[in-house]
């Protein structure tokens, strides 16, 4: 098993009750994919974004990477700077 | 002796913005054009009259993401150097929120350049801002 | 009582150019964003070592034809106000003899206007500059 | 007869030999395109220049236009600002 964790921003957060950091503990061969699903089950108020992306360790990354150990997985729903 | 100057200047800050401070970056005697592109928050959205914005930022992403888009424009256009300035926090009308400047030897590399640092940061730059009005608030671009 | 604000600047003059003063003139909390064009002396042309610049003009026409200028980027583009100097006089390298800062709500008609604004300037407003070299000097692009 | 006066800048004064300012008379019917032809006959240098435009009391004109007395010409070769 591993553990990685997660950031949320903006609406992500709110939508997570507030909650900035979490941590979840995956199975070690587990792809982005999986926590995507995972979330989305839980908080299902996430499928009303536009757009969520995500990104592991400050990259964005595609939903089929397979996570490591201590990886930090930001939620990032649509942009809005400038 | 090489002597190296930087080309980018790439910053995420809660400080006021100045565009002299950017442009005096980007400037120089191999600069022929400058263009300088400064965001400032309007008063209103849509009609509806805005009290203040709420910027903040997935901070170590944000400065990746902005040094990509500043090296991608030189590596895309004939620009010479590229300063990318983006605050965080509380901001009130008319205050600036972003500013980028580019110059280059000839002003037509400047402006593309310029235009397509700003075009790249809305799109890829984890930058969110909450819009708060006087009955409200909403995460701007967030939901349908 | 109506409150008129002025939504053009145009001025031709003999001292240093400053542009945080045309950003400030066209920014506002109407402007969501400022697109800022500075043009600089650079240190040579085509290769050959520039000692100065000499700008003429003859003001009354150019400054007519800067204000033409600013009305048509108003009728073209969706802008705000629109700001246009130019120096004359002896510019060395790295002086600024020319700037253009235009606002709008959306930045796409900021770009569109600033660059138009410095493309017809260069094209129909009358003022001329001599390159001044180390052997020589020349009027650019009077002679084939 | 009238009479105009004609206002040089950059290489076209230094083509007329200095002279930023001259009087013409011309008769009374006179098109700038009459103008034009006197001046590139008298100073032939002219005829070197890449463009050479006319404007008649600060604005630009065309050929055909008829002066009037005490008209400013301004012979505005290429323009170089910005």
């Amino acid at each position: 098993m591993i553990t990685v964790k997660i950031v949320t921003f903006g609406i992500v957060r709110d939508m997570l009750d507030g909650q900035s950091t979490l941590y979840e503990t995956l199975p070690a061969d587990a792809r982005l994919e999986a926590l995507s699903s995972l979330l989305a089950e839980r908080y299902p108020a996430l499928r009303h974004l536009n757009a969520l992306r995500f990104a592991v360790n400050a990259q964005y990354a595609n939903k089929d990477v397979i996570l490591q150990q201590n990886d930090e997985i930001a939620l990032i729903p649509p942009v809005s700077g400038g | 002796m090489v002597k190296r100057v930087a080309m980018i200047d790439v910053q995420l800050t809660d400080s006021i913005l100045d565009p002299a401070v950017a442009t005096a970056f980007v400037g120089g005697s191999q600069a022929g054009g400058t263009v300088v592109f400064v965001g400032t928050v309007r008063d209103q959205t849509k009609g509806k009259k805005v009290v203040r914005l709420e910027f903040e930022a997935y901070a170590p992403m944000a400065i990746l993401e902005m040094e990509k888009i500043a090296k991608a424009c030189k590596e895309l256009f004939q620009v010479q150097k590229v300063c990318i300035h983006h605050r965080t926090g509380i901001l009130g009308i008319g205050d600036v929120p972003v500013v980028i400047a580019v110059s280059s030897a000839h002003r037509q590399a400047a402006f593309e350049g310029c235009q397509y640092a700003i075009d790249m940061l809305k799109k890829e730059v984890p930058i969110w801002k909450k819009e708060v009005f006087e009955d409200g608030e909403v995460w701007v671009t967030a939901l349908p």
